[in-house]
């Protein structure tokens, strides 16, 4: 261990030193500033320790693990129907999405396919969660920034997204509606209606987000030029979803990959911002959400009809193999890299959230900026605990 | 009155959308107005009938297989059954041995409300309930043993129908 | 980046020329450090390399264009001595296999680390490996491999994850402090020798079975349906 | 005119009791309409609907609950000032009420120089906001703290620059001139409705409300509460009643500005002389004594929901940038407003 206490204690002088020089060349004192585990802005348990220079921020340092469940060591003792209920609360606003890639990986390893209206329905709610997840953000955003009512608007018109979700699966939150080779069950009656119902609600909302949060000059002063993300970090990163987009990149796993999922047969639009600002990285999820509820109406235009299930066996041992599937999240992309060894279980599960990416791009983000956009900044990155911590 | 107009957009248009609700709000429920939420105690919004609320046991059907509590992920399923002679079906028929359970607890403080168990059952005693209204005050008591679970068994709703284009469940 | 709709709709393709290319550039890149390959056509492609190559072969692809750094993290090959826990715990325990078997592209050691990288203009991933050396630096009881901070710096927090869980030390790692466990944690939780306590805790309610009759023996286990590994 | 002669002490008793009526009625009242109904409306709920009728007893409900809290103090916390910060606070309320008439005769004292004093004392509440802060050994309550001082400094400016230009109109500092010059003025020989400063001096009114806004620690400008940047700001330490304390200043300092702001822009306790034939201040009939008060809490209450509404729509602007609001423009307008006024007063 004396190898790495040494390193620690160097990189604590250098940083010592470092204070020390900035002290006298300035003649103030830094403060330290510990923002969480428990605080308003970080929605969970997110601690970040910020070093201060009158309000801005001289470096940053975000320690994660207040929520960490061991996700991946406990899949390895589940079975693959097991595992789905568990990884439905890793991004726990989006808990359909979750089970998405999981199944896929693991129908990947047994060469099997979901049929057609299965694989229609899952998009369905794996859109639906995108905008319950969303829409949740776009409310949060206001809180974060001092607006305290489109939270409330955000609730009321995620409500009936979950409501939906309810209906169809059983699961207000934890749908586990997912299964190898298909779906639990099929949607029920007046199920379709009621969806496109919602989603004229949803735009409804999407609007007046836009008019109460993103035409308001204040919020614009706020966010535009506020944590500028360039293209080439924002891929050493790994970030993906909004914030990639939000830096110019234009990649989309709903597009650019072949997935067992009905995004090919609908039209849609992956939206870009050149500027990869904090107002880009929101202004994204907003439009994302209104794609969203047009691919949800789209979808449901055009659900084949058939099984929902496809001929699998009724203890699944899934054959020895490596698979790597990920999808488009609400969050960014998430991905499981499912080892099977051909047991009833996996023998290891690589969870690879989105959030986690996100946020280590944090000190590098966080450098110079003030305390108030630190709040503008994590708000905007938007990370769920459980998705970082796993 | 460009210099108006946006200075509406960027400031006005937000004000816009809160007075709105507000009027939407506090319209009378017949014309379509009324606030999102409900006064929880004195009205209730029906959960839909797929809602996963409370596990009911059906106790009559348990085999006391073990199915379900050797597939559920939490481990919060506990049953306890032994062997018993019942009486033949029919007369002069030899006594059949059936299973027949003593203890079958839910600790639903554990559970994580999958439905694995109730998918798993053979033997339809395993039913989903939407009742939500069963919470304690102190954690340990929601561990429920079979008579409560029994009970739940007159909530169970029917399976609703299914969508068009749904193939027929064969069962 | 253009869209994947656009490119020619390729059926499932017997041999697959994009990702034979990516090999062969490796190859030419790297030589004989890489050790085996596995693709399959139209799906994916996982590499292994050798241990010291494992700096390099990032450095590689990353010039090839697999600019997106997707994560990186390592892999305990050592079947678990608990299984998943449902043993009882008043019997014997049971044999289990104790014999490493590797996944795709094989290995040698105990642990591997893997990565994921994309190349977000040609629509195209792969799955890097390399062993970590068995051999435990002196120092620090750690497994040592290289770091690929400089490679990409969005490694940093995941060899520090895996640093902690799995007790693989990046050489070259400016900060390896413990991410999620507390900085007196003893163990890497991720090896398979490291016992999950919540299985521990309590005995599998699963072991209970049907109390036979009084006057019968053992043989009518019940459980109609019951299915265990 | 009232007839009845007071002995002093009884005067002065009514007096104390019309203060604490005048500053926790207007307090309870925007507690309840606005903070507890009209944001629930805006936010498509209900709001408190269980203690009492429509909730209208949760205030009370809400006092009883921070009554009975333990009266924390962090172990650091420099006590004697950190206990007596949010009593600074409130007592700045009190004085400011002081001089806000409510009617011909309805007033606790007739100063000349009611607006200087208002103006004055208003700002005796950052200093307990500041030492609140300060006493508080909390990181967040001292950032809370410092930039309270800073954005009520920066405000006040503007509120004085825009009280000038009615000043200048009325020709006189004292509340209860002002009112009257409004209420028998006239508009260009019209007098149907007076001359209310909402109009003429209407750019002062703008700047006036927003410097209120920021004096108020409303949103846009609630960043020394901050509640997700600064958890709660300088008040981050406090609970029980002194945190009551702190709650009641906040809303009854809304209900004493609009007050003001009512005085100053919309008339007053009055309505336009002329409707009644009133002349002077002297022709005012006693029975404004009563309704006079009415009148005001109707106006206080309009301005109040604006500032509510305001409030309830808007993120928060940052430190910096209300900073340069406040000396970029808000300054410079109400300068350009200043000379306009006196300049078209020599003129006509």
């Amino acid at each position: 261990m004396t190898d790495l206490v040494d390193r620690q204690k160097l990189s604590y002088i250098a940083a010592q030193a470092a204070d020390a020089r900035l002290n006298v060349e300035l003649e103030t004192e830094g403060m330290t500033l510990n923002i969480g585990p428990q605080h308003p802005a970080t929605h969970g348990t997110l601690r970040i320790i910020v070093r201060l220079d009158g309000e801005q921020v001289v470096w940053a340092d975000p320690g994660a693990g207040y929520m960490h469940r061991g996700y991946e060591k406990l899949t390895e003792v589940r079975t693959f129907p097991q595992v789905t209920t568990l990884i439905n609360r890793i991004d726990w606003l989006g808990s359909f999405a979750n089970e998405v890639p999981f199944i896929l990986a693991a129908e990947q390893l047994m060469d099997i396919e979901a049929p057609p209206r299965a694989q229609w329905i899952r998009t369905i709610l794996f859109e639906l969660s995108r905008i319950a997840n969303v829409s949740l953000f776009l409310g949060d955003l206001g809180v974060q920034l001092g607006a305290i009512t489109p939270v409330f608007m955000a609730f009321r018109d995620r409500e009936y997204v979950l409501n939906l979700i309810e209906g169809a699966t059983g699961g207000r939150f934890h749908p586990n509606f997912d299964r190898i080779g298909g779906l639990k069950d099929d949607l029920p009656k007046g199920w379709i209606d009621e969806t496109r119902q919602v989603m004229k609600k949803l735009r409804n909302f999407c609007d007046e987000i836009e008019n109460l949060l993103f035409g308001n000059k204040i919020f614009q002063d706020r966010t535009r030029g506020i944590g500028v993300i360039p293209p080439a970090v924002a891929l050493q990163y790994g970030m993906s979803g909004a914030n990639l987009r939000a830096s110019g990149i234009d990649w989309d796993l709903r597009r650019d990959q072949r997935i067992a999922l009905a995004y090919d047969k609908v039209d849609f639009k992956v939206w870009t911002h050149p500027d990869g600002d904090s107002f880009a990285r929101c202004w994204i999820r907003l439009q994302e959400t209104r794609e969203a509820t047009k691919i949800v109406d789209q979808l449901l235009d055009g659900i084949p009809s058939g099984p929902v299930m496809a001929k699998v066996p009724r203890i699944i041992k899934v054959p020895a193999g490596e698979a790597w599937v990920s999808t488009e999240n609400p969050l960014g992309e998430m991905g499981y890299y499912v080892v099977s060894q051909g047991e009833l279980g996996p023998f290891r599960v690589k969870i690879r959230t989105a959030s986690f990416n996100n946020i280590s791009i944090v000190p590098w983000v966080l450098r110079g900026v003030y305390v108030p956009d630190i709040i503008t900044i994590l708000a905007s990155l938007y990370f769920i605990l459980g998705d970082i911590d796993k | 009155m460009g210099f108006l107009k946006d200075r509406y957009n960027e400031y006005g248009k937000g004000m816009a959308v809160t007075l709105n609700t507000l009027v939407q709000t506090v319209k009378p429920k017949k014309l379509g107005g009324g606030a999102a939420t409900v006064q929880y105690p004195h009205e209730k919004e029906a959960p839909p009938l797929r809602a996963r609320g409370v596990i009911a046991l059906r106790e009559d059907n348990c085999t006391s297989c073990m199915l379900c509590a050797r597939s559920c992920p939490d481990w919060c399923i506990y049953i306890e059954g032994h062997k018993e002679l019942a009486p033949p079906r029919r007369a002069g028929g030899a006594p059949r041995k059936v299973n027949k359970l003593d203890r079958f607890d839910i600790d639903y403080a554990l559970c994580m409300y999958c439905g694995i168990c109730v998918d798993v059952c053979p033997f339809d005693a395993l039913f989903w309930s939407p009742e939500y209204e069963y919470s304690e005050t102190r954690i340990a008591d929601l561990l429920h043993d079979k008579t409560k679970l029994g009970e739940w068994m007159e909530t169970v709703p029917e399976a609703p129908e299914l969508e068009a284009g749904a193939e027929k469940k064969k069962k | 980046m253009a869209p994947l709709s656009d490119a020619p709709d390729a059926p499932a393709l017997a041999s697959d020329t994009l990702r034979e290319s990516i090999v062969d550039t490796l190859r030419s890149r790297l030589g004989d450090a890489i050790v085996d390959v596995k693709l399959v056509p139209g799906v994916d492609l996982w590499v292994r390399v050798r241990t010291d190559a494992w700096r390099d072969a990032g450095l590689a692809l990353r010039d090839m264009g697999f600019h997106y750094f997707c994560f990186l993290s390592a892999i305990d090959w050592m079947p678990s001595p608990y299984g998943r826990g449902e043993d009882d715990p008043t019997a014997p325990p049971p044999e289990r296999k104790t014999e490493i078997v590797q996944g795709y592209t094989g290995g040698e050691t105990r642990f591997q680390v893997f990565a994921r990288l994309t190349d977000l203009e040609r629509h195209v991933g792969i799955t890097i490996k390399a062993d970590v050396a068995d051999v435990v630096d002196a120092a620090d009881g750690d497994h040592v491999i290289d770091s690929w901070v400089t490679n990409y710096a969005g490694a940093n927090w995941h060899e520090r994850e895996c640093h902690e869980m799995f007790g693989i030390r990046f050489a070259g790692h400016p900060d390896l402090r413990n991410m999620y466990l507390p900085t007196d944690f003893e163990g890497h939780p991720l090896r398979k020798d490291f016992p999950l306590l919540a299985r521990h805790v309590k005995p599998w309610p699963g072991i209970v079975d049907v109390e036979p009759l009084p006057d019968e023996g053992d043989d009518a286990a019940a459980g109609e349906g019951a299915s265990d590994d | 005119m009232i007839a009845v002669d007071l002995p002093y002490w009884a005067q002065s008793l009514l007096r104390v009791l019309g203060g604490t009526v005048a500053v926790l009625l207007p307090a309870g009242a925007i507690v309840y309409l606005f903070l507890f109904k009209m944001m629930s409306f805006m936010q498509s709920r209900l709001g408190p609907m269980e203690a009492g009728p429509y909730g209208s007893m949760q205030l009370f409900a809400e006092v009883g609950k921070w009554l009975q809290k333990e009266d924390i103090q962090p172990e650091n916390a420099d006590k004697k000032i950190f206990k007596i910060a949010p009593l600074i606070v409130l007592v700045s309320t009190f004085l400011l009420v002081a001089v806000v008439p409510f009617g011909p005769d309805a007033y606790f004292t007739d100063f000349e120089a009611g607006i200087f004093y208002a103006l004055a004392v208003s700002s005796v509440s950052v200093l307990g906001i500041l030492i609140a802060g300060w006493s508080s050994a909390n990181k967040y309550s001292l950032l809370g703290g410092l930039r309270a001082a800073g954005q009520l400094i920066a405000y006040e400016l503007p509120m004085v620059l825009a009280v000038i230009g009615v000043v200048i109109q009325a020709g006189s500092m004292n509340l209860n001139q002002i009112v009257v010059q409004q209420n028998a003025g006239s508009m260009f020989g019209w007098d149907g409705l007076g001359n209310p400063y909402l109009l003429t001096q209407f750019v002062g009114f703008v700047v006036f409300m927003i410097a209120v806004q920021a004096e108020l620690t409303q949103a846009p400008f609630d960043m020394p509460i901050a509640e997700s940047e600064l958890v709660s700001g300088y008040m981050t330490e406090y609970s029980g009643f002194r945190f009551l304390i702190f709650f009641i200043a906040e809303f009854a300092t809304v209900g004493v500005f609009t007050l003001i702001a009512s005085v100053l822009f919309l008339g007053g306790w009055g309505i336009p002389f002329s409707w009644f034939g009133w002349g002077s201040l002297d022709d005012v009939d006693n029975w404004m004594n009563i309704v006079g008060p009415l009148i005001m809490l109707t106006k206080m209450f309009a301005l109040s929901a604006l500032v509510m509404w305001v409030r309830f729509s808007y993120p928060r602007l940052r430190e910096d940038q209300l900073q340069r609001f406040a000396w970029k423009v808000l300054i410079p307008v109400s300068v350009i407003n200043i000379m306009v006024t006196a300049v078209l007063k020599v003129v006509f």
